[in-house]
């Protein structure tokens, strides 16, 4: 049992210098900017692209020499960590990146990471900038915690409204995951679409589903005129319409949360097949400042950009913070930086001009909004994505 | 003579397990580096959900109940630390007592099931308490958990900072510990005889139920405890934080670091949550170094950790002694 | 009344595709007494070899199944002989090894396919529709070959001497061993039996549903409730089982939504095994 | 509830029964063994005798008919109930806890009965005959055979039974280790005054020890009385004899 101690204290021991060791050596200036997100598990993707966006607009300061901070050029790298899409994954990134004393954190991605991470981030002093589509992403006892794309209850309500127009539906089913990541994104579309005069009720299904067969009976039973499939997963919401189509099922199919739309596509089997679909674009893509954005990030990182749009308002929100780290002129006060943020004009040079919002829906205004777009394919024709304003009915 | 040594042994495994707490509580002072702080926490609260699974592996039962009970204790904890009072001893005696009283009807029930029954039947019971939890939205706070928990207190004390949350954690992994010793000490004979062949402990008289039902209320207030410790550290009971899978994981922990001495659970647990949280850093490749890592110590360590140690150990000190020999598979079994 | 029948050939359905998964899981737990945590990481694996026979090789589809098929039976026979061999008779081991193995399996899927969803289409489309009802083809053909595949699996084990070996060893390993059947020879065979079925599974139903790295956790926790509820290592038990799981979930999904309707089925499962320890086909615990 | 080794009690069956499913493996069965009496049971296998043994021990409940002890029924009570009233058994193969070592597997059986204390005392002289007190330390697996047989003997014994269920004492014992199960049928009978019941097939140790004896075939009892009597019966040759294996397996 001696030789087990021994191995204890050695482990402990050993784990010190390891982890001391990461402390940043103070030569030059060296800006550490944080990424936290799933990097395995189903949610892999969303946390790929939001390190490629951050990578992506610290390579574009770099190109230039550096970020100008007080008198000094910084030299801006993205350091990553796997937050597993989990509460304390997320807690336990912004300790360590706390012990690299890295302030600035792009991410968390999901709910239960934005829910963990809020106040310990606080507490360490970091900003993130999170993606979750919870109904508490951000909150006004956390002013450290920014929000990198407007949410549900920002671009469900016009998204709805216009919905309406295009296909005249009556009545729709969302249909989600019955966790958090699905909750908190399809009572809002409901709630939107209810606004407008549509009857809308709310499914939800076991995450971890492979075959939505039954889901999709249940859904037929209520024989609605649409059905939006909201935050389901990009698997999930392809498995959906292709099942959906092959019951015979002829209404709409929306997605109002997440990506997913060329799967959705692949699956049914074309445009032809998908007949009436429409979807929210976290940002307008057919836009030419949003189109260019790939070829930049093409040339710069020398390969292709992730084949998803989470990665623009990554790429957004990078250089704004960016941005306010040179204009507060410190490292390392993310209060001051904070401060900077707000005060900043929300201008990006591919999504061109923004606006903080969020005091309605989270009594903060740190959510960082573009205008949104559309997709629409009409009558199994793509017609492409339009922009839609999301400027807060105030 | 066998029993003196044995017990000598175990209380020195018994001792460790204990100072290792101490340490743990003592490195606020140590260190300030954040990252330390989170990871001793969390190796704190997988030692807590490690020794819940130990116990049951006692007995030769593999539960895959812990997240289950580790829910319950934290949504207890969480519930009275906001409505109730934030003392943390109330806040632990109730993330301890709620599971352990939900454990007794549910053990009288399932535990005469045996083997890989037991274990679908401890999953499944996981499974329906995530979902009862995303159902009963007006209690739990359906899937978005509860959030703005206050920090638990003690004389006036307010436990805030990452520190101070090390050490409550720290505090009831020391509880948990004493709990697991005393249970496992106490119950040694009869947990060894029902772990080996329980048909013929029931013929010489011992009545197998009533000590299995011990071990299963004890394991699942011990879960309660880890389940807290985390709510605390996160101040947010959330479901996610208790997901089924999660199981395996406690298990691993368990498994690796040997099941033979009560020092399994947290050699266990050091290593493995140490070893994830460096691997976190290295992006989307974390799990297969993880799943390579319980390869080479399955493959080299035979009998966990601890007891690959223990077995080097005895070989080396006592070659020739039947004495060593005998107690060495004991531990083993 | 329609809506009755309609989601009895959903459970159907969802049976067959469940019963095709526990044919593995319950052949390994059978002959070697190993649960085997890395089964739905044979089933990606088998969806990402026919994907890639497909999509990079050019390959037909039935050719990119055979390939999936060979290719999981040949990893399952390597990682039997290399690591569960040692550890056959120790439970929490092999565990163990197979939990390590499952996440060194989805991470490498990770690294060498990317994380999004695979385009890995089926090559039949369209359902037949009748009566009021409709059933997709691909079901069908899924159905079908589920039918083949424990015919197949039934003339293994009933008319051939591997069959004999196979279920002496599951009876009752010392006396199989004592008869001179050898467990080292035929362990990884077995092995190879069943994660070849998995990765059959993987290429003819990923194409169906989803094919992504993560796929592997909810197929793992299907097969293994199936088994248990079909009792230890009997096929039968297993087969009647699936369609069992099958249909209690696709009516309580169709009847009470999908969170209330798992729900619903993991309760039924809970108190099936209370009121009967051993699941449906149970023999008494095969060691006492 | 008295646990300890000091009342005796007699055993006794009243047309108990035993269906699994469609089988039906022993009927009717109805006898009385008195405290310090031996009853040895007989018939080739398969006639049901080790379930009898089950069914009596309380590790399978019977389907019909009462079981009884002294006064109180007892009928269908779990094993460890059984046990800690006083009705213990052994196994045919043998069954100690391997792990453990001798010492800790007799300190189970007397702790697990609850009949701990001075009973160490009681056992010593037996453990002496039985070849077992000089290795008290070692792993119980490490014991030969029979060693390991008289070990589980042992531990039945040590529960200070009021009825002893012994299943095929002798079987896979040596000569000359025969001799020992004698001691201890002796022991327990005489020093404990033991109801004891005894299957056995070696045809010399029943002729040897049993007052009287009873032969079980398909289920059903087909003779019973003194052993050279029954022994000699032309049906019981016929049903058991016949085919010449007098001897264990």
């Amino acid at each position: 049992m001696n030789a087990g101690i021994r191995f204890c204290l050695l482990a402990t021991v050993a784990a010190f210098p390891f982890v001391l060791d990461a402390a940043p050596a103070n030569s030059g200036c060296e800006l550490k900017l944080g990424m936290i997100g799933p990097l395995s598990g189903a949610a892999t993707s969303w946390g790929v692209a939001l390190r490629s966006g951050a990578e992506f607009g610290a390579a574009e300061v770099n190109k230039t020499g550096g970020l100008p901070v007080g008198a000094e050029k910084c030299k801006v790298s993205v350091v990553s960590y796997d937050s597993k899409y989990t509460a304390d994954g997320a807690a336990a990134g912004a300790n360590y990146f706390a012990s690299q004393n890295v302030k600035f954190i792009i991410g968390p991605v999901g709910s239960p990471e934005a829910t963990g991470i809020k106040p310990v981030a606080q507490r360490n002093g970091q900003i993130t900038f999170s993606t979750a589509y919870a109904k508490n992403a951000i909150e006004p006892q956390f002013p450290l915690a920014f929000h990198e794309l407007s949410g549900p209850a920002t671009w469900a309500p016009p998204l709805a409204k216009a919905a309406k127009e295009k296909f005249g539906f009556q009545s729709i089913v969302c249909v989600a995951p019955n966790d958090q990541g699905g909750t908190d994104i399809a009572s809002v579309d409901a709630e939107a679409y209810r606004a407008v005069g549509i009857k809308a009720s709310e499914e939800y299904y076991q995450r971890g589903t492979t075959n939505f067969a039954p889901i999709i009976q249940r859904i037929l039973n209520q024989n609605p005129d649409a059905v939006d499939t909201a935050s389901s997963p990009p698997g999930d919401a392809a498995t959906m319409a292709k099942q959906l189509r092959e019951a015979g099922f002829n209404g709409v199919i929306g997605r109002l949360g997440g990506p997913g739309t060329a799967e959705i596509i692949r699956a049914v089997g074309g445009v032809e097949k998908l007949g009436n679909f429409y979807w929210l674009e976290i940002v307008s893509t057919d836009d030419p400042g949003v189109k260019a954005l790939w070829e930049e990030y093409k040339e710069l990182m020398g390969q292709p950009a992730p084949d998803n749009t989470l990665m623009i308002p990554a790429v957004a929100s990078s250089r704004l913070l960016l941005k306010a780290i040179s204009k507060a002129g410190t490292i390392d006060d993310a209060a001051k930086v904070a401060e900077a943020l707000r005060s900043l004009p929300v201008e990006d040079k591919n999504l061109g001009k923004g606006e903080w919002t969020g005091q309605k829906i989270y009594g903060i205004n740190q959510e960082l909004s573009f205008p949104v777009g559309m997709g629409l394919i009409i009558n199994g024709k793509t017609v492409g994505v339009q922009k839609i304003d999301t400027v807060e009915a105030r | 003579m066998t029993g003196r040594r044995r017990g000598r042994l175990v209380g020195a495994a018994e001792i460790t397990a204990l100072l290792l707490c101490v340490v743990a509580f003592a490195t606020p002072w140590l260190t300030h580096n954040l990252f330390v702080l989170s990871v001793i926490n969390q190796i704190l609260i997988a030692t807590m959900a490690a020794y819940s699974v130990h116990v049951m592996l006692r007995m030769n039962l593999l539960s895959f109940a812990v997240p289950a009970f580790m829910a319950m204790g934290g949504f207890a904890g969480a519930l009275v630390a906001k409505h109730g009072g934030t003392n943390v001893l109330l806040v632990g005696g109730v993330s301890f007592l709620v599971p352990a009283l939900i454990a007794l009807p549910l053990g009288i029930l399932i535990l005469r099931l045996r083997g890989v029954y037991f274990v679908l039947v401890t999953y499944i019971f996981s499974e329906i308490l995530q979902l009862l939890l995303f159902e009963t939205p007006h209690l739990t706070g359906g899937s978005n958990g509860i959030s703005g928990i206050p920090a638990a207190t003690f004389l006036a004390q307010s436990f805030s900072s990452s520190a101070a949350v090390l050490q409550i954690a720290a505090g009831l992994a020391l509880v948990a510990t004493v709990v697991t010793a005393a249970l496992c000490q106490w119950c040694e004979q009869p947990f060894a005889a029902i772990d080996e062949n329980e048909t013929l402990a029931a013929s010489l008289g011992l009545v197998i139920w009533r000590f299995k039902a011990l071990g299963f209320v004890v394991a699942a207030g011990l879960a309660g405890l880890a389940g807290l410790s985390l709510v605390l550290m996160l101040l947010t009971a959330h479901p996610s934080s208790f997901s089924p899978l999660s199981s395996v994981n406690y298990i691993t922990y368990a498994i690796v670091g040997g099941r033979a001495s009560i020092l399994g659970p947290a050699v266990g647990s050091a290593l493995l949550v140490f070893a994830g949280n460096i691997f976190s850093s290295q992006g989307e490749y974390s799990p297969g170094f993880f799943g390579v890592l319980i390869l080479l110590v399955v493959f080299i360590a035979r009998g966990g950790i601890t007891g690959a140690v223990h077995t080097l150990w005895s070989r080396r000190r006592k070659q020739p002694a039947s004495l060593a020999a005998s107690t060495k598979l004991q531990d083993l079994a | 009344m329609h809506g009755i029948i309609s989601a009895g050939i959903i459970g159907i359905g969802l049976g067959a595709q469940y019963a095709l998964l526990a044919l593995g899981f319950t052949l390994i737990f059978g002959v070697l007494g190993v649960v085997n945590f890395a089964h739905g990481g044979f089933y990606v694996l088998g969806g990402y070899v026919g994907y890639w026979a497909v999509s990079s090789a050019g390959l037909p589809y039935p050719v990119a199944v055979l390939a999936a098929v060979v290719a999981t039976a040949a990893l399952g026979y390597l990682f039997e002989l290399v690591f569960v061999e040692r550890f056959v008779d120790e439970q929490l081991a092999t565990m163990m090894l197979t939990v390590g193995l499952y996440l060194v399996m989805s991470t490498g899927v990770l690294a060498g396919f990317g994380p999004e969803p695979a385009d890995f289409a089926f090559p039949v489309t369209g359902s037949w529709h009748g009566g009021g009802f409709f059933i997709p083809w691909a079901n069908l053909i899924v159905l079908g070959v589920c039918v083949l595949a424990i015919a197949a699996v039934y003339l293994v084990l009933y008319r051939t001497d591997l069959g004999r070996a196979l279920r002496a060893l599951a009876d009752d390993r010392p006396v199989a061993r004592a008869q001179g059947i050898r467990p080292h020879l035929l362990f990884p065979l077995a092995f190879a039996l069943a994660t070849g079925l998995a990765g059959l599974t993987g290429a003819v139903v990923t194409p169906i549903l989803t094919l992504s790295p993560h796929v592997g956790d909810s197929v793992l926790a299907t097969s293994f409730m199936v088994v248990i509820l079909g009792g230890l290592g009997s096929v039968t038990g297993s087969t009647v089982a699936a369609f069992v799981v099958g249909l209690i979930e696709a009516y309580s999904d169709v009847y009470l939504g999908g969170s209330k309707g798992a729900l619903a089925l993991f309760l039924l499962v809970l108190l099936i095994l209370i009121a009967k320890p051993s699941g449906l086909f149970g023999r008494e615990a095969r060691r006492a | 509830m008295s646990t300890g080794g000091t009342g005796a009690a007699r055993l006794q069956l009243e047309g108990v029964s035993k269906r699994f499913g469609g089988l039906q493996v022993f009927k009717d069965i109805t006898f009385e063994i008195p405290p310090g009496d031996l009853l040895g049971v007989i018939g080739p296998n398969g006639a049901g005798k080790t379930t009898l043994i089950n069914v009596i021990s309380g590790n399978l409940p019977p389907t019909q008919g009462r079981i009884l002890l002294g006064k109180q029924n007892v009928t269908g009570k779990p094993v460890y109930a059984m046990s800690r009233m006083g009705v213990v058994r052994s196994f045919q193969q043998t069954n100690v806890f391997r792990n453990a070592s001798v010492r800790e597997n007799l300190a189970r059986a007397l702790r697990f009965s609850g009949a701990e204390g001075g009973s160490w005392r009681g056992i010593a002289e037996l453990l002496e005959a039985l070849g077992l007190a000089a290795r008290l330390e070692e792993p119980a697996e490490k014991l030969p055979y029979g060693l390991q047989k008289m070990l589980g003997l042992m531990m039945a014994y040590a529960t200070s039974p009021k009825v002893l269920l012994l299943d095929e004492p002798a079987a896979g014992l040596e000569r000359r280790e025969r001799a020992r199960v004698d001691a201890l049928i002796d022991h327990a009978r005489n020093a404990l005054g033991c109801a004891v019941l005894l299957v056995e097939h070696d045809m010399e140790l029943i002729r040897r020890i049993c007052p009287r004896i009873m032969v079980l075939e398909a289920g059903s009892v087909i003779a019973a009385g003194a052993p050279d009597e029954v022994l000699s019966r032309p049906d019981v040759i016929e049903a058991y004899l016949g085919p010449g294996d007098s001897e264990g397996p």
